[in-house]
């Protein structure tokens, strides 16, 4: 597995039976590979309720998720407008949303939409899925490719809501939010506790349950 | 019954310079391809569109906006059409940035009679920066003004000869709400069915808020490529 | 023809082709009989355009109007749910609403809701089809059975709304909103302009072209 | 798939002491007449009900407002059961009244995540005294928090087995508002059908917000009389 497949099978780790769940683009499109015989439904923000993964014989240029790309329609699918879905959105009813980010910090915000220095030319549904979603998990690279820090005390870059991100899922850790900040709850088989705090700037704490298991 | 048929040249005859347009679809999908076409053809400046994107580069509503007809662009992704962006640098073009569900409530709120409301999205962040803000139950929302247009270009599947409509898939996105919020609604349609051949049930946009329907001449194929028969 | 009928007929010859008529209970609902071959298409505000007249094989105790009574199904109709159905009247997409009214006073304001000392206890769709419809006809008996005035240069009764009403249609008279005021436009055949004087507390002018009429 | 269906009784057994309850439905048509039915056997009291009326008197909502079970109404129009306007003279109800546009919109403001918005009907008279105010361009507007309830109970034509939901006729009216504003929504129905036996364009209500199905056993006739298969 690449680290992409390696996020993606432990958010589904993640996710209760009937969630209705809203998908991102990048990694988080590879989640439903990894739900097995669990049922979930899936909604795009574009509006549909149903999304399902994409056969040949079904490809439909007018049938697409939020990053524009084809789909299938699950049975008990259904369509709506782009209010209505955001009313869905805003109002609540959607359970999870699996969102990729640039940064993360202690404070559990997310930065996703914008960098600084750059033209802030597009935002689309990023800030009212944070904003409604009953639980935010978010998918991302631990460190940058120039191996800098993404997991910070404080984003640099433009945050993306004043919403905590329920659960971090990196190729190495996954870190779950709680009244004390995060808890780091996983660690990679591969990376040392050392490996996580080198290489991570927000703050957490260490969770009992999982300092027991790496003690195996 | 009154004839609400009209050609695409007919449509694009009703914009004048300087006028608020609203332009349904999600990118190409749901986007009235044959009325944009025509508007190549049509001397007109400065209009001020709201619409999601502002289509592909050359391609929907990216066709006017090479051309430059557009002055200003409000919506929630220009990202997609980097040309948008490049005009943005040069001065040759404003933007306006909403939430997508910010932008979809602003236009059901302008059809609905309703001046402004308030959502929790946007807040504190850099694009609620200069918006009037009020807390409800603890919570800060900010304030956002509806918005409406002089002339709605949407898409939809079917229309019966009065405008009744129906919708395909994904493609109904923004359509049936900048139906509600403009003066005067345009529709581009696969299929004109006659009255009564809709079923009343699943009608989305019922009649009363459509003055003009275009039979389509475009068809969205893979990879963002379209198709006329003009 | 009976009162009623006389205001019906009038309200109808007011109508233009093609109109999008929401209708009032009472001496509203007997307009479309004087429509003749007019194409109006009728909103009833609880959830539905195209109303039709009912015919007896339609019956349907799951198809009704705002008063809760029995209609048609016109050809090209639809239904819709309560918001938006009174976002299309409050969005200014319907373009006569024809009410009754208990008063109407010099500043066009009417009274249709509330009378004083009984207790509050209904409005429904009358004040957003006040503000929301394009044109509003009020239809109403001149007088009280008893000879009270209703028309008055101030309601007594709560008022249902700032907006002016701008025509008001009654077995009398007939009076149009303009830049000054009310306008009394026509009368009806048997009463004079002192009959009317004497019966209405509301101010108006008397429009030229009527004076012309009934000086015939 | 979860199996959502349940009984009338289960249904009324959801139902505490104080809670706020959404009950859609014009009058009895389109009203959850099953549910209602067997709410007469809950031992429940003190409830909120938001709903356009209050049924007709002994019939539908009707059954639990005479036996005292409904503490306060908030709807538009409580003239067609005198038996509410009758308790609330005694002082055995309270009522708060708002024009039906606007409990309409609350209702969906609430399943939209929208605390608050603007609304100019009802400004100038005595239904807006108390209430915020704010002038856009020129006129003046009412603000109109929104709606939300512990439970609703709704009445559709055909759920699917997932919950996706069919409406007739004007028995729509309030319901697919309701469906979206209360955490707990359990909707009667005339028929259920399997899971992709509505046409997705068709669904009104899509399934995400329906929790619980009870099969109808109530049918409604002429001149407001209901008929119970009990």
């Amino acid at each position: 597995m690449n680290y992409k497949q390696i996020i993606a099978q432990k958010v589904a780790s993640h996710i209760p039976q009937y969630s209705i769940i809203n998908l991102g683009i990048g990694i988080p499109t590879l989640v439903p590979d990894y739900l097995g015989d669990s049922e979930c439904y899936f909604h795009t923000e574009n509006g549909m309720l149903g999304v399902s993964e994409l056969k040949e014989e079904q490809l439909d240029p007018q049938l697409v998720n939020a990053g524009k790309l084809p789909i299938g329609e699950a049975i008990g699918a259904s369509y709506f407008h782009s209010a209505d879905s955001f009313a869905m959105i805003r109002g609540g009813h959607i359970d999870i949303a699996i969102l990729g980010a640039l940064q993360v910090d202690s404070k559990g915000r997310i930065a996703n939409w914008a960098i600084p220095g750059k033209d802030i030319v597009g935002v689309g549904g990023a800030m009212d899925l944070l904003e409604g979603a009953k639980t935010i998990i978010v998918t991302m690279l631990h460190t940058s490719k120039d191996g800098d820090k993404k997991l910070l005390d404080e984003c640099s870059f433009p945050i993306t809501s004043e919403r905590t991100a329920d659960l971090i899922i990196t190729e190495r850790a996954t870190f779950k939010w709680s009244k004390s900040g995060y808890e780091l709850i996983e660690v990679t088989d591969g990376y040392t506790l050392e490996d996580i705090k080198e290489s991570t700037g927000l703050q957490y704490t260490v969770s009992d349950q999982l300092v027991k298991e790496s003690a195996l | 019954m009154r004839n609400k048929v009209i050609t695409a040249k007919e449509a694009a005859d009703k914009f004048t310079s300087g006028m608020t347009v609203m332009v349904g679809g999600f990118g190409l999908i749901g986007s009235p391809l044959t009325v944009l076409k025509a508007l190549e053809e049509k001397e007109v400046t400065d209009l001020t569109v709201i619409s999601n994107n502002v289509g592909e580069e050359g391609i929907g509503l990216g066709i006017i906006l090479q051309q430059g007809k557009i002055g200003t662009a409000i919506g929630s992704y220009f990202t997609s059409n980097r040309e948008a962006v490049r005009m943005y640098n040069e001065n040759k073009l404003q933007l306006q940035l909403l939430p997508q569900g910010t932008l979809s409530e602003a236009i059901r709120a302008g059809g609905a009679g309703i001046p402004a409301f308030y959502t929790s999205t946007s807040a504190g962040t850099k694009l609620a920066e200069g918006k009037e803000q009020k807390v409800f139950y603890g919570k800060t929302y900010v304030l956002q003004k509806s918005l409406k247009a002089d002339i709605a270009i949407i898409k939809a599947h079917k229309a019966d000869e009065m405008g009744n409509l129906t919708y395909y898939k994904t493609a109904r996105n923004f359509n049936p709400l900048m139906a509600t919020a403009a003066k005067t609604v345009i529709v581009e349609v696969d299929e004109i069915v006659p009255a009564g051949g809709l079923d009343p049930e699943a009608v989305i946009t019922p009649h009363l808020f459509i003055d003009h329907i275009v039979q389509s001449k475009a068809t969205l194929l893979e990879g963002r490529r379209v198709e006329y028969e003009l």
